[in-house]
Formats: C-alpha cells, structure tokens, sequence
C-alpha cells in the first residue's frame, strides 16, 4: 500500500507552489489560484491522516467538506472583487493598484 | 464587459439576404444598422428598358411571395393612364388573387417566424398548407406555382377554370380548421407571448413619425389600410373589417397578420359568391398616353405604392415602386436596447422583406 | 519538425486514400456521402420562396437527407444558390464557399443563377453563378419547381454515388 | 377640403413661389416648387393640411431639359386610417449641381428614400444625416465611377 | 539484487500526483489566462482523484462538482467577462522576485519536509480498523457532531452571497450612472 | 459465457500464450487474456457499454428525425436504408468521418481539438454508472447519482471553452449563454434529485431503483419529476432550452465552428448525452427496470427511457425557444422555489409512509 508520506509531500509540494505564487505574482486571478492551492493542499493532508490515523468516531470529511464550501464562497467574493476592480481601475494587477491608491 | 461588433447575415441561419450590424453589449443590443442591398437587381431601371406588358413578370419578381398585390398596383396604374374601366368580373378576380396572394405571404412570414423562434413545426406546417393553396386553388387559377403574372393591364389573363369556387371554399375550409391548430400550438403558447409581449414596442406617434406601414402599423393602434381608406377592385362592395391591435408590440403585429389570414378567407368567400358574370379583360393599347399616375394597393406587408411617369411611348419613363418592406426599415431601430434574442422576433415581426425592400 | 509531420501526414492521407477507393468501401463512403447532404443558409434571391416549399411537408427533399437546420455552414456541404446573385452578394457567396468544409457541392437553382434570367442586362448581377463558383447541377426554371430541386438532389446523388473519394483538407 | 379649395389656398398663400398646383384627378395634387421655397412649403402643407406621413421620394432625370425632379409623396395618416389626398411636391434640381435641402427635419421617415435617391441618382440632400451606400455594392465607385444607374445617360447592355 | 516493482496502486498515484502538481504548475504559468484556468480545473480533477484513493469517494465527487462546476465555471466567467487587454500576458522571466519566491517555498518544502522525516508519518499506512465511510456515517457526523458548525457554516455562506451580491449590485449602479 | 469467451475458445489463444518462452511476456499476457475474459470487460465493451450504446444512440437520432418528421406532417429520412431511413445517422456520421475538419487559424488549436475527445470521454463516463439492471451495470458507486451530477457539471465548462477556444463571435456568446444556463438550472437539478436521495436512502442508483419497487418515485413526487425532467432538458441543451446553440441567434453557439469528425464527435456526445438524461430521469422516478418479469429488465429500462426521449423530442416539436432572460428567471425565481416544496413533500411522504 502507498505510505501515508507520499500524500504529506504531494500536499506539501501543492501547498509550496501555491506560496510560490502569493509571493511572485501580480495578477488577481493567480493570487487567488494560489489561494486554492493552499487550500486544496491542507485539505488532501487532513483527509490522509484522517485516513491513515482512522479512530472511529472522528471524521475528517466533514472538515473538509466545510473547507470546500467556505473556499466556493471565497472564490465567489474574491471574483466579484476582481470584476469590480477590473472595471473600476482597468487592470487586475495588484502592485498597479497599489501605485493608484494615493 | 466591453462592446462586441459583428453582423448577422447574409449567411446566418436567422436571416436571408439582408445583413444587420450588431454592436452587442453584455445580451444588449446598443446599435443595429440594417445594410440592405443584397438583391438589388434594378428592377426600376430594366423596367424603363421594357415594354408595359413586359414589365409584368419583371415587377412582380420583386415581391415573389406576394406577387398579385405588386402587379395590381402596375396594373391599375397604366389602366389609369389608358383611362379605361376593368369589367366587375375582372375586378372580383383580382381580389380573389390578391387575397390568396396575401394569405401565401402571410403563411410564408408565419413559417419564417416559427423557424426564428425556433419553432420547427411552425416552420413546416405553414409552408405545407401554403402549398395546398397554391397547387388547389392558385395554380389552378393561374398555371403557375408561385410567378403567375395573372393580372395585367386591362383585366386579368384568363377566366377562372371550372369547379374552381368548390375547390377554394374546401381548401378554405380545411384552413380554417388549420388557423385554430396554429392558434393553439403558437399564438396561444406561453413562451410565444413571453417572447413577444411588450418586446420590439413601436408607439402610435413613433409608427406614423418612421412612415412604417401594412401590418406593422396596424399593431400599433393605426386603422390605416388602403382595401379601406382609398378601395381599389372590388373591395368596396364586399364586407371585412381591419384587425388593430394597439399595445404596439412583436405580439400585436403577429396578431394581426393571424387575423388577417381569417379575414381574407372570409373576403374570398364573399368574393365567390357574389362573383359577377361577363368579361374577364378589356383591349389594352401598347401606347400609354403622356401623364403621370401614382396607384397604391394595400399588398400583404403593407401599402405598395406604384409611380408610373408615361412619356407616350411603349415604354415607360420611369417606374417606382413605393415597397413597404423598404418603409418598414426604420422599424429595424426598434432592436437598440433590446436583448439579442430578441432580434429575430423583432425581425420578423416587422415582416421585412429583402427582394421587396431592395427591388 | 512540422515538415516531417507534414510529409508523414501526406503519406498517411494518400495511403488512405488508396484504401478508401477499394470498391466496397468506395460504396459506403460515397453511400453516406449522397444521404447526407445538409444545405447552408444562404438565400440569393427569391427562388427561396420555392426552396423553401421543397423542403415543407408536400415535397420534402428531407427524405434524401438534404436535412433542415443543422448548424453552422462549416458543418454544411450543399450550398444551393437560391436565384439571382447580385454584385454584392457575389463576394460573400465566394467567402462562404471558402469557408465550407471539403467535400461541398453546388446547386444552381434558377435562371437567374444559370444566366442572370430576367435581370440579363441589370447593372448589378452576376451573369450565372458558375462565373465565381464550380456548380454540380443546373436547375432550370423562374422559378423551378420544388419537383425540379428534387430531380436536381437526386442528379447530385447521382454524381457523388460515381465520384472518387477524396481525402483533402480544402484547397 | 377638397382639391380645388387646396390648389386656391395654396396659391393665395405662395403665389408666384409654387408654380401651377395641378389635379390630376380626385384625390391628387401635384405642387411644383423650386427648391428655395421647398423647406417653407413642406412645413407649411405639413401643418396646414396635417400630411404626417411622407409615402415615398423619387427621383427622374429629365436629360432634355437638364434637370432631374426630386418627388415626394405626401399623405395624412390619421388613427382611422389614410386620408385619401395625396400630395406630390415636386422639386425640379439643376442637372449639374445636383443639390437640394432634405426634408428629414420636417418628415423623419424620408430618410431612407432620400438616402436611397442620393445614391441611384447622385442628388445630394443637404442636411441629411447619413448618405451612404445602401443598395448598389461597395466597389461600385471603381467599376463605374461617377455614374449613378437611374440616371438615363447610363445605359444598360443591350441599350 | 532485488528490484522491487512499484504496485499498481503506486503507479496509479504517482500518475495522478504527477498531472496535478504540473498542472498547479501551469495553472500558475501559463502565458493564457484560460489555459491557466483550464489546468486548475485539471488540478481539482487530480485532487479528487487522490481522494478517491483515499476511499473518500464522497468528497472527491464533491470536490469535482464544488471546484470545477463552482469555482472553475466562476473564474472562467471572469475571465470571459473582463476584457482581454487587462489580463497582461508577461512572459516567464527569471526576476530576483521569482528566485525569492521559488527559495521561499523550497525552504517550507524543506523545513516541514525535515520535520516529517522526526516523525514517524513516513512509514505509515492506512490503519486497519475497520471504518464506515459511507455517506450516511459523514451525514449523521456533519449534523450530529458538527451541528454548530454547519450553522455558523451556513451563515457564513449567506454572508458571502450577500457580499458578492452587494458588490454585483454597486457595479450595476455605477453603470448605470455613467 | 458471453461472446468474448467463445471466441477466444475458439482461437484457442491460451495454448499460443504457454508456448511463448519468455516467461515475463507470457506473464503479461495472461494477465491480458484474464482481463478479456472477465465480466467487466464485456459489459465494458458490449452490454451496457460502447456498443450497446451506440447502436441506441444512432438509433435515437433516427428516432428523432421520424418522430419530428411526423409531427410535422413530413416523412422524414426515407431512402437511406430500406427500412424507414434507418441508416441516416450511419450516413451523417460517415459523411462527417470523411469530411474536412477546419481548424480555425485563430483558434487556440490545443484546446480546440480536445474538447470534443472530452466531450465524449465525459459522456461516455456517465453512463458506467447507469444500470440497466441489477446486473448489468459497470460501475456499481456508492455515490453514483453525486458521480453523475459532478461529470455534469463539467459540459458547460467545456462548452464555454469550445466557444472560448473557438475565437469566434457567436461561439463565444453560446459559451457564456451555455455557462448562464448551467448556473440557472444546476440547484434545481440538485434539489429535485434530493428528494429522490430522500425517500430512496441512498445514492446508490441500484438502491434508487430498488426503493421504487412498491412505488415509482414519479407517483409520490410528480412535483419533483416535474422540475427533474425540466432541468434535464435545459441541461441537454435541446428546444426550448437550446438557447446556447440557437441557431437563428447565434449560428449554432458553442459549436458553430467545428466541421467534420469534430462535429461528429460533438454530435455523438450530445446525443449520449440525451440517452443519459433521460436514463437518470428513468432510474429516479420511473422505476429503472422495474417491470412485469415477462421480458428481460434490460428491456424494460430501454423502454422507457425511449419513451422519455421521445417526450423531450415531442416538445422540440411544439415549443419554441425560451430567451435567456426568462430562463433565468424560471430557474431562481419558480424552479428552486418548487424543489424546496418538493423537499418538504419528500419528507412528508417519507415520515408518511416508511
């Protein structure tokens, strides 16, 4: 069977792209790419060791479940952000708007 | 979201030989150019180059699925210029002709507009029972499926056959029948109003003010028809009355043009029964007088007016046809700020026309 | 790279094509071919009004698989020339063509398409359609009969049933 | 009202500036206006005899005479319908400089005749906001150039 | 010498590993916006199926519709609606910044990778009690033990909604001034 | 047992395997041979998979053609194959598999040769979890109807692409109206199916059609077939909710620049894709294969899932097509309202009877 570390370093590498691309990139859609990354990376490191430390009677699905959710809802408003600042400022690149702010 | 231009036609499978230019915001449409002239074939300039009785089958090529109506207006014209008076006979022919003309043309708009709502069967049905009136009554009649050049200057070219009034009031029978499957499968559906009602709305000033004219101006509250106003054949001894409906909107132009299919069965019928005996033509010259003579018969899509300038010779001078699909043009501002799907309702509910528009 | 990807495409195609016109297989592809012909949505000129009756419940050329409605005119392989071609209309009806997916065929329908018909001397028509376009079937009449479109389907048949299959990817 | 009343109103009011109003038969008038006079007459008939509704313009070329004839058709729509009067104003324009105001302002719906006129004859219509091609094709300047195809002098192919 | 062959399972979640860390790379770099969408979705894809190795089928057909009928569908959607010009194309190039961000990940990478290797974690594999992941067992615990947090979860959800709908809704307004 | 086995009998293959020395290649092959053999790779292959479904789907497109046909008074294929023009959809695929595929010169040329590779992948994904009996089913989830929903999902996506990838004007209006639609129909979907999940217990569709056997789910939840059959339709794509491929508006959407074998593909997949729907609305509501023992149950579900097509065909015949506007506006404002009552019926009928 696959041991419990091949899935810690597929989330751990998931999660370093995904701080990879917070601190390189400009542009809003790929902070929040990145954002999903990390996300997606926590969640497949709980549900591994919910798999592979198994008690019964404590669930990691639900955790996830609500981590799914929540980043749905975070997608959601962090597009209609971006959306608003597109038409807004004309750009999407966040070190521009910094530039604009004063 | 930033604008999108593009053009609908004259390949596009809601459109035929007419190009609108869209410019599209979002579903809105912010502007909408029609760019006519896609069958521009000189009808006005050939028809100086030809004599009067030529001109017949040329003038009636412009209007293919409304062909009596345009040469009624030809026509009544150079009868007007000969100054001589068509027998009742004659005349009660050619309201039979141009009322089953107006029919064809009108089943032939109700099979485009079921397509363009996509509304398959509406397009097929229409399009079958508009050739059970022309292989049993009109091709009968006249001994051609859709180009007849039946009436020409001076009356119409043959009687009518024998039997014909027992075929027609059969044929008329069974469409009668037709109207009310139309009704309930398309005039009466919900979508279809959802798709019409209170879209494409041409108010009763703005109607008047763009010149727009036939049906198009009847849906939006005007009783102007010219079988009425100014009658012409037989029109003023036989009883109908004109639909108008007032709300102005893709639904009402429908509307009428339903109702008119009614009508007109209703005027063929009085038509047959109180077709008078006698001559069916009178003896046309090939000189017309010098004069000038503007003749206008209420055809399918609306008022076809027809300008004949005669210098004395066997041709004309000048010939213009007044076509109400090119009146009806302005008509097409009505899409700004509507939505894109709502372009091929307001399209056709305008019943435009390209060969009548572009001549 | 893309040469030797070319030329290996090339040598493929015309393997296949040898294949394709073994006599049985010929049949078959040129048999789905000829039931399959789906018009474009061009209309020239007012011979529609009678295209139009061909394709309605009395006529029906639907029956040979010259379906209705379907799609885009790239995925189009008839292209009837419903009447007079005007100059204006000429460039668009070449584009159109162009546009199309090989195999396309061409129906000239009306007198008007074959010769300019009644508009001969107009200053604003194109004198036949075969000036700018390669036409298949002729068919007389102003405007034909719906019973004629159909004779001319059935020549078009006719003709794909005895052609050779060619595998191109358009001119 | 009827024609023989207009034809009088019209003459007490324009005099020398109409020309000969003239019935042709019941129902049609035919005024001739020069084309100085032509804005003041329009609005004058429109408001005085209520034509709010302008059927058709078309042009004829009188090479002879060198002149061409602009000629609208004017007639009241009412909510009941058409009145059966109508009027033809006829504008005679200079063959060599053809040029005459637009009615646009006092009839909207001339546009697209004016238009239609502008291009098939070459009339220019001052004031008219858009005169561009509509029918003929878009490389009609390079296949015939300063030619206008109803004009008589050009000539079909077996004229 | 003993060549130990990898089992089939292993091929199988390397293969699935392999496409989703390459796509989260592409995701980030690719020139096209789209195609950096489009590789994200593939990315959700290669996490549900890593949960479906997992025996977590629930949650990797959850994953699938919430991330790529939700969130993709979403981010498509604006990225169609905001005009192209503003999605600047810049080329890959090698920054000081790229080199801080890439040194910055690797030493995570490194430092919890390291941290790993203390535990015990690496060597294990999946425990052997027998358990009850079925859809009805993540059902009763979501409302039985995480009853409260599926209402704040709830909340939280509505809020959102609304936040979007409120920004939509001034985006709207201002149109309509100009 | 089943084909596959008696023709390898018949090649005798086994014995060709154990004469080959190479132990490792020997190895390999029976486990290849022992796969062939097996269940799977039948009902893969044949019985309810590629070829089974093929047939029924060229089948249903001839259906359509004759159906509609007749409701328009036509006749409809008639020469193609003796037979009623059953042939035709074998003509039209064999024209499109010999016709020119165009790739725009603007088009993203990657992605606009995958989609239709995975627009049938996916369509022939949700169909290994649809049984046509207790047996005959190649993938028996646990979480089937999830399964379903989640690969649904995905088409829109892949249409906003095509139009995306297409780099065209009408194609990229239907991907976004495709994407609109998907967002308008998607909760009612969802929510109209929960209450199946409900009363059945399961997302099992085995179990599902199981839990019908006293009563179909369509005579306790008329309310959520209702809006089931609705947001089946609007997700097919087909009249009156065709609005992302509306051909008098925008061309043909979404796929208005594909030609050729790519169309074909895109066709097939739509057309599976329709075979699918109205096999989830048969195994939700109408019982799957549930039927008098008389004939096979495999039968019976094919059945009924033609006389569902042909109700969707049926109202491609007499409704013309809604605009987008309203679509969304049935979808939030009366679809979502109605599944939450036929949530709450579910439960009732549930507490009720069981």
């Amino acid at each position: 069977m696959i041991p419990l570390i091949y899935y810690l370093i597929v989330a751990l590498i998931l999660f370093g792209i995904g701080i990879y691309g917070l601190s390189v990139k400009r542009n809003a859609m790929r902070l929040l790419f990145s954002i999903e990354m990390l996300m997606n990376g926590a969640n497949l490191n709980i549900l591994a060791f919910a798999r592979y430390l198994y008690v019964p009677g404590i669930q990691g699905q639900p955790i996830i479940l609500f981590s799914i959710t929540i980043a749905a809802v975070e997608a959601a408003v962090a597009l209609a952000i971006v959306i608003v600042v597109s038409r807004t400022c004309e750009t999407v690149d966040f070190h521009e708007l910094k530039r604009l702010k004063g | 979201m930033s604008a999108i231009y593009f053009s609908v036609g004259p390949q596009h499978a809601g459109s035929g030989h007419f190009r609108m230019k869209i410019t599209l915001q979002g579903d809105i449409i912010l502007n909408a150019e029609p760019d006519p002239g896609f069958v521009h074939r000189s009808v006005e300039k050939i028809a100086e180059t030809r004599e009067y009785l030529q001109n017949v089958p040329l003038i009636e090529r412009q209007c293919l699925s409304d062909v009596s109506s345009v040469t009624l207006a030809y026509a009544m014209g150079i009868e007007e210029l000969l100054g001589i008076e068509v027998p009742p006979r004659a005349q009660y022919i050619r309201v039979i002709m141009c009322e089953l003309s107006r029919i064809m043309s009108h089943l032939y708009w109700l099979a485009i507009f079921g397509i363009f709502l996509g509304h398959s069967t509406m397009f097929m049905w229409p399009f079958g029972d508009r050739d059970i009136f022309i292989t049993e009554t009109a091709e009968k009649i006249a001994g051609a499926r859709v180009s007849y050049s039946y009436i020409i200057p001076g009356g119409v070219r043959y009687d009518l056959p024998d039997g014909i009034k027992e075929h027609t009031l059969k044929t008329l029978d069974y469409f009668q029948g037709r109207l009310k499957e139309y009704d309930a499968i398309f005039f009466s559906n919900p979508i279809f109003k959802r798709r019409t009602k209170g879209v494409g709305v041409l108010s009763r000033p703005d109607a008047i003010r763009m010149g727009v004219t036939g049906p198009t101006l009847r849906g939006s509250g005007v009783r102007g028809d010219i079988r009425k106003d100014e009658p012409y054949a037989a029109y003023d001894e036989l009883d109908f009355e004109i639909p108008v409906f007032s709300e102005g909107d893709a639904y009402s132009r429908s509307l009428v043009r339903f109702r008119e299919m009614e009508i007109s069965s209703s005027i063929i019928r009085q038509a047959f029964e109180n077709l008078p005996e006698g001559d069916f033509k009178v003896k046309t010259r090939k000189k017309v007088p010098e004069g000038e003579v503007f003749s206008r018969v209420e055809a399918a899509r609306g008022e076809l007016a027809c300008y004949i300038i005669s210098d004395g010779t066997r041709k004309p001078y000048r010939v213009k046809m007044s076509t109400p699909s090119f009146r009806n043009l302005p008509g097409f501002s009505l899409m700004k700020g509507s939505m894109l799907a709502d372009l091929p309702t307001i399209w056709m509910s305008l019943d435009y026309w390209p060969l009548d528009a572009d001549r | 790279m893309l040469a030797v990807a070319n030329a290996f495409v090339g040598r493929l195609r015309s393997v296949v094509e040898k294949i394709v016109n073994v006599n049985p297989i010929r049949y078959i592809v040129n048999w789905g071919k000829l039931y399959s012909l789906w018009p474009v949505h061009l209309t020239t000129a007012c011979c529609s009004v009678e295209f139009g009756a061909a394709n309605c419940p009395r006529f029906d050329v639907g029956r040979m698989g010259v379906a209705q409605f379907f799609g885009s005119l790239r995925q189009c392989d008839l292209i009837v020339i419903e009447g007079t071609v005007t100059k204006k209309m000429a460039k668009r009806v070449k584009k159109i063509y162009s546009q199309m997916a090989s195999p396309r065929y061409v129906i000239a329908m009306g007198a008007c398409a074959i010769s300019g018909g009644l508009f001969y001397n107009s200053y604003n028509i194109v004198k036949g359609v075969d000036k700018i376009l390669p036409v298949d079937v002729y068919v007389p009449g102003c405007p034909p009969r719906p019973e004629a479109l159909a004779h001319a389907v059935l020549l078009l048949q006719d003709k794909i049933r005895k052609g050779r299959v060619n595998i191109t990817d358009g001119e | 009202m009827n024609e023989a009343q207009i034809i009088d109103e019209l003459r007490d009011k324009f005099g020398e500036r109409i020309g000969t109003p003239e019935r042709l038969r019941q129902h049609r008038i035919v005024v001739t206006v020069e084309k100085e006079n032509l804005l003041d007459i329009a609005k004058f008939v429109k408001d005085t005899y209520d034509l709010n509704y302008a059927i058709s313009v078309s042009g004829i070329d009188y090479p002879e005479q060198n002149k061409f004839v602009v000629v609208y058709h004017l007639c009241t729509m009412s909510e009941e319908g058409h009145l059966p009067l109508v009027l033809t104003l006829k504008v005679p324009v200079n063959r060599q400089t053809p040029r005459t105001p637009s009615l646009i302002s006092i009839w909207k719906s001339v546009e697209w005749h004016e238009r239609e006129t502008w291009e098939l004859f070459g009339i220019e219509f001052e004031g008219h906001p858009k005169l561009e091609r509509l029918l003929l094709h878009e490389d009609w300047d390079e296949e015939f150039p300063n030619q206008f195809p109803l004009r008589k002098d050009f000539l079909l192919e077996d004229e | 010498m003993q060549i130990s062959y990898l089992s089939t399972a292993e091929i199988v979640f390397i293969l699935i590993a392999a496409v989703t860390l390459i796509a989260a790379i592409i995701a980030l770099e690719a020139k096209e916006i789209v195609y950096g969408a489009v590789s994200l979705g593939v990315m959700f894809l290669g996490i549900a199926g890593l949960y479906i190795l997992l025996d977590a089928n629930y949650l990797a057909m959850f994953q699938i519709s919430v991330y790529i009928g939700a969130v993709v569908v979403l981010i498509l959607f604006t990225i169609m609606i905001v005009p192209r010009e503003i999605w600047l194309r810049r080329a890959f190039r090698i920054t000081p910044e790229v080199i801080a961000g890439i040194l910055a990940s690797l030493m995570l990478i490194g430092s919890i990778g390291f941290l790993y290797l203390l535990t015990p974690a690496w060597s294990l594999t999946p425990s052997e009690a027998p358990f009850d992941w079925s859809v009805r067992r993540i059902a009763q615990s979501i409302v039985i033990e995480y009853g409260i947090a599926l209402q704040i979860l709830a909340l939280v959800l509505f809020a959102g909604l609304m936040g979007a709908l409120t920004l939509a809704k001034v985006e709207e307004k201002e149109e309509e001034t100009k | 047992m089943n084909i596959i086995n008696i023709i390898l009998d018949f090649l005798n293959l086994e014995n060709f395997i154990s004469n080959i020395p190479n132990a490792d290649v020997q190895e390999l092959l029976t486990i290849v041979f022992v796969f062939l053999r097996s269940d799977l790779f039948f009902k893969i292959l044949f019985f309810p998979g590629i070829f089974t479904i093929l047939i029924f789907v060229a089948e249903l497109m001839w259906l359509e053609l004759k159906f509609l046909a007749k409701v328009q008074l036509r006749v409809g294929p008639q020469y193609a194959g003796r037979i009623g023009g059953i042939l035709q959809p074998i003509a039209d695929f064999i024209k499109l598999l010999f016709k020119e595929s165009i790739v725009p010169e603007k088009a993203s040329k990657v992605l606009f040769l995958l989609i239709p590779i995975m627009l049938v992948t996916l369509a022939a994904t949700t169909l290994t979890v649809i049984p046509l009996s207790e047996t005959d089913v190649i993938s028996n989830l646990d979480v089937g109807l999830l399964f379903t929903f989640a690969i649904l999902a995905m088409f829109p996506v892949i249409a906003l692409l095509a139009g995306w990838a297409s780099n065209s004007k009408y194609p990229f209006i239907g991907g976004i109206r495709a994407l609109f639609q998907q967002v308008s129909y998607e909760v009612p979907l969802w929510l109209s199916a929960l209450g199946v999940v409900i009363l059945a217990e399961s997302l099992n569709f085995t179990s599902i059609i199981k839990a019908q056997s006293t009563f179909w789910f369509i005579l306790l939840l008329p309310l959520g077939a209702f809006i089931f059959l609705v947001a089946i339709i609007a997700e097919l794509e087909r009249l009156p909710f065709d609005i992302p491929e509306a051909e008098s508006e925008i061309v043909s959407g979404w796929m208005a620049e594909y030609s050729g074998l790519n169309f074909g593909l895109i066709m097939l997949s739509l057309y599976i894709k329709l075979y699918f729907g109205a096999a989830l609305f048969t195994a939700l509501f109408l019982g799957g294969w549930l039927g008098p023992s008389i004939l096979p149950p495999a039968f019976w579900f094919l059945t009924k899932t033609v006389i569902v097509v042909s109700i969707i065909i049926l109202l491609r015949g007499v409704l013309p097509r809604f605009r987008l506007a309203d679509l969304l506006q049935i979808g939030w404002r009366r679809l979502l309202i109605l599944s939450m009552v036929n949530i709450f019926l579910a439960i009732t009928v549930k507490l009720v009877l069981f």
